[in-house]
């Protein structure tokens, strides 16, 4: 068996013995330097309208063509991403720290505080994602994305969940016990070993929060809530597309195309990523 | 020889756990893990514990090692009793006790490299710097007898054997003066199991540390143990000398016990009585002695009253009301 | 004394390899092993984890995962199995050969009662009517010492202690009386006292019912308290067969002297158990020649270079140079 | 056993009510403490009980006004634009939502499952792999991409459904396709893995050992002891699909709670908005006792652990 130098330069190693896991980072990449550099790439303002010059077929100038005010449709798709992949993010971070620290809290420390938390993640989960949308698009006023907080709070129950019985896993380990018997306190016990096995399965599963952040969020923009117009994410301009489908269909397939390209590389590197810790488990 | 010195005390251990039972009238019924147990350990001596799964000997392990909370009853821990300390100050005294875990596998962390593992006793008790921990851990090894190379291993790269020793080596890390080996050869092969019950012997004669070993193997503990507790169902059933226990055995269960280890000399198999039925529920336990329900010279008043600890021999206590009047040939 | 005449062989298994093959490459679990089964013999494999015993017995009744190579015959009345195809073997097992396996707790299934599961496998091998059927089983259960069958049929295998479900496997692997009976460690995951009485069951029914069965343990202790004779693995070999007592009272092969010697009921306490240096090699790099030659007090350059040939001498046999010349000539 | 059904029969309440209370509270505050157009009956037992502990119009009080009145006259107060009671908008929705969710959980079965089967039996050969493929693409494509796509094809070139509204049971066909196709990846999956886990589990070689043939070990004992597994997560699965079959109503503009919901707060209709979450979250939390019904019906090991009193943690 070869020495093994440390864990993780063996997932690293592990994750690009498959060529579909780098070109599935590559396109994510790519898609994120896009977006972050929309402003340099794209050609001129998108917000600009040109009544005359609507629906342009897609050319060389411009690759995305025109969308039906005659503004620049690549722009408007690059900046659309930019929107999706902020709100996104933002609500996956918040959704991530709020579950993993709820689900270590109720995993390892257990009876009480375990049934209070787990009875109040699961009203939470009575409150359909629709109306949790709503109601803070109501209370924070239709600012820019503030569905964030909604989508973030609506990942939270998911991810407790997964935590919790990870969490539970480990903590029924001897190596535990051993070293409370060494004289280690709880929280040097979660931090020293908790933290650091569960590690690997956390970043997976913040893969999978973060591309079903992306989806929703588009369906968010899709169904025109949580936000007002001029700003459109991927999931508006699939809608607006949506009535001149049969004669301009690139319109709506464009920014679909971007969306699934999105979310199909986040899903597959999450899979690599789970096949990785497969082997070396 | 002067009489040693008692080092660890456990007076009047118990250890109830609540069990649901239907109907929210019914008192909730008790599951006694540990019921009334008293124990002494003194200087330079091994202690076996012994006792079929399920009789509560683990528990007993965590509750001499301060793991776990006893319901009532006291351990003092070379004369200290720990219920009135605060969790800080009971995790200085720790340093006094470790413990060895069964599953080696199971006990050293996956995720770090076994010098991380050996040193992380001497980080947490701030003891020495980093290097001189990396140093400790080397010479840690070597007492063990394993060699150096092993400090840049990861758990899942060495044997069952190794590992055991390593965990040996960590609890030895901070001198402790009490051992206590819970099962610590169980999940071993019959040659990793000599090599390490070797180098508890030799540990135990060098670094003068007395222990407790626990397992439900009868021939290991007899082997390690100067003085061995038989276990049943969250009682002490009989405490005596490994050998006077061996020679004559006064409760029935002990002699069960004997009887049914399997031996591969047929001189040992010559006492053979089988006990019939299986170990009744821990949670509701019949009235009078617990073992009564599948003991073959059990009598009316084994079913009444509760048997008390009673000294038939000097070192020698028992639990059975019909103590010593039992002839064991018929 | 081996217990009958030599014709009526059941088991005649003739240089049986089995191969894995696995992400690190091909290996070999088992390396061209030869032993017969005789009619109402039980014959014990002891042998430490890794040996593969357990293989050897699951390759019998065709229990191995896909990624198995198997080479060499086993003949079952003249019949060889490997050469079945599934079909065929799906009438050979419970009918002929049935199995009992370690975990007692994960072999029942537990969506079903067990009265279910014993009806099951009697209309699976000769149907007749559902009282016919359940009579049949409890006439068995009552054979495998259970206190109250009829209550018991009614119950889920979750309901049951340990040593009642595995009483259960034992019964629905000998309901159709088959002519062998693979167990593999039936009473590791049990206690001592539980653990006698599934052995002295297993004796009783080998007597009774004439089936002869296949013991495979790595505690030499049961195997030579239970077996009549015992073939010794090490390393995916079959190192030494004999009768039981030939082989407690003087074993010829260095590995089953280390065995026999490690056992912590030979030494009283004090002195230190004879033990084998090294640990068992992984079946991906088998040392060259002997494969015990590494860790043999005996060892020559021979041992080293070349393997040895299989030695028979009156009813023995064992894979050691040592032994060559002096029977060679003698 | 029927005692632990009648406590979760209870426990309905309350966490109802909790739900209704955290989304009641948010309104309020939303409105910045003007207590919105609740119009509700008076003069009811309830005002006695008011006038005993002499109570005004408080926060609280107005939330168990609510309540009660929701509860015992399912009487969700009257709206002041159509002058109908909210009830009587909400009924029917709240049919065509369940319609909508109940179809999409069978479709999800009945393809998933057996999809799931093939897969976990023949492993790594194309029906496995059809599996994982399907299972990624289906939970990389967002559902209204699904509807464009359904739309083009269907109703656009061959125009054989209508693009949207409920006339008859064909406008059903699509929206139910796009709301099961997300659970039955999920069903596939989980049905595979159920399988798989259940086939390398020692009983099944034991059985095996036993001599009973592959065929009978597949059905009686593979399938059998999956089955737990499978139901309880896909009833488990049940609230998502509610969840998302609220947004796919919109793709198709069916008037359910889903659209009614959304116009209710973009015309700022309070009553509405409570009235329709009351419904949503009720609905929900019957599908999930639901589930936990199911999931012990079939579970012989949890239906011996809740009557014996260790009710454990369904």
């Amino acid at each position: 068996m070869t020495p093994k130098r440390n864990k993780l330069a063996n997932i690293v190693r592990a994750y690009f013995s498959r060529p579909l896991n780098t070109i599935a980072l590559l396109c994510f990449i790519l898609v994120v330097l896009l977006c972050v550099f929309a402003p340099l790439i794209v050609p001129e303002n998108y917000n600009t309208i040109h009544v005359n010059r609507i629906f342009e077929k897609p050319s060389w100038q411009h690759i995305f063509g025109r969308d039906r005010l005659g503004r620049d449709y690549l722009g408007r798709v690059l900046f659309g991403g930019r929107l999706t992949l902020k709100v996104a993010s933002f609500a996956t971070v918040i959704g991530f720290l709020l579950g993993t620290a709820a689900g270590i809290l109720c995993g390892y420390f257990g009876n009480t505080l375990d049934t209070v938390v787990m009875r109040f993640i699961e009203t939470l989960e009575a409150v359909p994602f629709l109306l949790l949308v709503l109601v803070f698009e109501i209370m924070l006023g239709l600012g820019t994305g503030n569905y964030r907080y909604a989508l973030g709070v609506a990942m939270i129950p998911r991810l407790t969940h997964f935590v919790r019985a990870e969490v539970m896993k480990l903590r029924s380990q001897e190596y535990i016990e051993a070293s409370r018997s060494i004289g280690c306190s709880e929280m040097q016990i979660i931090f020293r070993h908790i933290l650091n096995n569960i590690f690997p399965i956390l970043i997976l599963q913040l893969l999978r929060c973060f591309a079903e952040a992306v989806l929703t969020c588009t369906i968010c923009g899709y169904l025109q809530i949580g936000f007002t117009p001029p700003m459109a994410d991927w999931g508006t301009l699939v809608a607006d597309g949506y009535h001149v489908l049969r004669v301009y269909p690139w319109i709506s397939l464009l920014p679909s195309g971007s969306v699934i390209l999105t979310v199909l590389s986040l899903n597959l590197i999450g899979n690599g990523l789970h096949d990785a810790l497969g082997q070396k488990q | 020889m002067a009489e040693a010195q008692i080092i660890l005390e456990a007076r009047n251990l118990s250890k109830r756990y609540p069990v649901k039972k239907t109907g929210l009238l019914k008192r909730p019924s008790v599951l006694k893990a540990v019921d009334d147990v008293s124990l002494c350990l003194r200087e330079g001596e091994v202690l076996g514990i012994v006792g079929e799964s399920g009789c509560g000997k683990s528990t007993l392990a965590r509750m001499l090692a301060w793991l776990i909370r006893p319901t009532s009853g006291s351990v003092l821990l070379l004369g200290e009793d720990p219920s009135g300390l605060s969790d800080k100050e009971i995790r200085k005294l720790r340093r006094n006790i470790q413990v060895i875990f069964q599953n080696p596998h199971a006990s050293l962390d996956p995720g770090r490299l076994i010098r991380e593992s050996l040193a992380e006793p001497l980080q947490i008790h701030r003891i020495c710097s980093q290097e001189e921990a990396w140093q400790k851990s080397r010479d840690l090894l070597h007492m063990v007898g394993m060699d150096e190379d092993a400090m840049d291993k990861y758990p899942e790269e060495l044997s069952g054997g190794q590992l055991q020793r390593i965990c040996i080596a960590r609890a030895l890390a901070l001198e402790p003066k009490i051992l206590i080996c819970d099962e610590c050869v169980s999940a071993l092969d019959v040659s990793n199991q000599a090599q390490v019950l070797n180098l508890l012997m030799d540990l135990r004669k060098k670094l003068n540390v007395s222990m407790v070993f626990i397992s439900h193997d009868l021939r290991v503990v007899r082997f390690m143990s100067t003085r061995i507790a038989v276990m049943y169902l969250g009682r002490i059933v009989e405490e005596a000398g490994t050998e006077e226990l061996y020679l004559n055995a006064e409760h029935p269960y002990t002699r069960a016990l004997l009887s049914s280890v399997p031996a591969a000399n047929p001189a040992l198999r010559e006492m053979r009585f089988r006990l019939t039925g299986d170990i009744p529920s821990p949670v509701d336990l019949p009235p009078g002695c617990s073992f009564a329900s599948r003991c073959p010279y059990a009598k009316e008043e084994c079913r009444q009253w509760v048997p008390e600890r009673l000294t038939i021999r000097e070192g020698h206590d028992t639990l059975c009301l019909r103590a010593g009047e039992i002839n064991w040939k018929e | 004394m081996s217990k009958n005449t030599e014709n009526n062989l059941h088991l005649q298994v003739k240089d049986l390899t089995i191969g894995f093959r696995t992400r690190q490459g091909e290996a070999e679990a088992v390396r061209r092993i030869s032993f017969q089964l005789r009619q109402g013999e039980i014959l014990g494999f002891v042998g430490e984890s890794g040996s593969g015993k357990s293989v050897t017995c699951k390759s019998i009744i065709g229990l191995l995962p896909e990624n198995v190579t198997l080479s060499g015959d086993i003949l079952f009345h003249g019949k060889n199995l490997l050469a079945c195809t599934e079909k065929e073997m799906e009438k050979y097992r419970g009918r002929h050969i049935s199995m009992v396996f370690q975990e007692p707790m994960g072999s029942l299934d537990p969506s079903f009662r067990i009265e279910q599961l014993l009806q099951e496998v009697i209309m699976v091998h000769d149907p007749c009517s559902r009282e016919e059927a359940r009579r049949r089983s409890l006439d068995m259960l009552k054979k495998v010492d259970i206190a109250d069958p009829v209550n018991c049929l009614k119950r889920y295998p979750f309901e049951l202690s340990g040593g009642m479900q595995q009483r259960i496997m034992i019964a629905m692997a000998l309901l159709c009386r088959p002519e062998i009976l693979l167990a593999d460690e039936p009473t590791t995951a049990l206690d001592v006292i539980t653990q006698g009485q599934i052995l002295d069951l297993l004796r009783r029914l080998n007597d009774e019912l004439g089936t002869s069965v296949i013991l495979i343990s790595h505690d030499m202790g049961i195997v030579a308290q239970t077996a009549d004779r015992v073939a010794v693995m090490y390393c995916g070999q079959i190192v030494e067969t004999a009768d039981v007592q030939d082989l407690i009272n003087h074993p010829m092969h260095p590995y089953t002297e280390g065995l026999l010697a490690s056992l912590p009921e030979r030494q009283t306490g004090g002195e230190e158990l004879r033990t084998i240096p090294g640990t068992v090699p992984s079946i991906y790099n088998i040392p060259s020649g002997c494969t015990f030659h590494n860790r043999c007090p005996y060892a020559r350059s021979v041992c080293a270079a070349e393997a040895p040939p299989m030695l028979m001498h009156d009813g023995r046999e064992v894979l050691c140079w040592r032994h060559h010349e002096r029977y060679q000539n003698g | 056993m029927t005692k632990y059904i009648l406590k979760r029969v209870l426990l309905i309440i309350p966490s109802l009510l909790l739900v209704v209370l955290v989304i009641y509270s948010l309104l309020t505050f939303v409105s910045f403490g003007k207590p919105f157009s609740l119009s509700l009956y008076r003069g009811d037992f309830l005002d006695k009980i008011f006038e005993f502990f002499h109570v005004q119009g408080g926060f609280f009080s107005r939330y168990v006004r609510y309540c009660w009145n929701v509860i015992v006259r399912l009487d969700f107060g009257s709206s002041a634009q159509t002058g109908m009671t909210i009830t009587e908008e909400l009924m029917p929705r709240l049919g065509r939502t369940m319609l909508l969710t109940v179809l999409s959980l069978i479709t999800a079965a009945v393809l998933g499952i057996p999809l799931g089967i093939g897969a976990a039996m023949n492993r790594n050969n194309w029906q496995d792999n059809l599996a994982s493929v399907s299972t990624l693409l289906l939970s990389s494509v967002p559902s209204y991409v699904l509807t464009i796509i359904l739309v083009l094809i269907f109703a656009l070139y061959l125009g054989v459904l209508p693009v949207s509204g409920i006339e008859n049971w064909t406008s059903y066909i699509m929206p139910v396709i796009v709301t099961s196709m997300g659970s039955i990846a999920e069903t596939t999956q989980i049905t595979r893995s159920a399988i798989s886990s259940v086939m390398n589990r020692q009983y099944i070689s034991a059985s095996k050992g036993m001599g009973i043939p592959s065929r009978q070990l597949t059905y009686m004992h593979i399938l059998r002891n999956s089955l737990t597994p499978i139901i309880s997560t896909l009833a488990r699965n049940a609230a998502a699909v509610l969840g998302s079959s609220l947004i796919v109503e919109n793709f198709f503009t069916i008037p359910a709670l889903g659209s009614y919901l959304i116009k209710a707060v973009n015309d700022r209709n309070f009553t509405r908005v409570l009235g329709c979450s009351f419904v949503i979250a009720a609905a929900l939390i019957l599908i999930n006792f639901a589930a936990d019904l199911v999931n012990i019906l079939i579970d012989p090991k949890l239906r011996a652990s809740i009557s014996s009193g260790k009710a454990g943690e369904v």
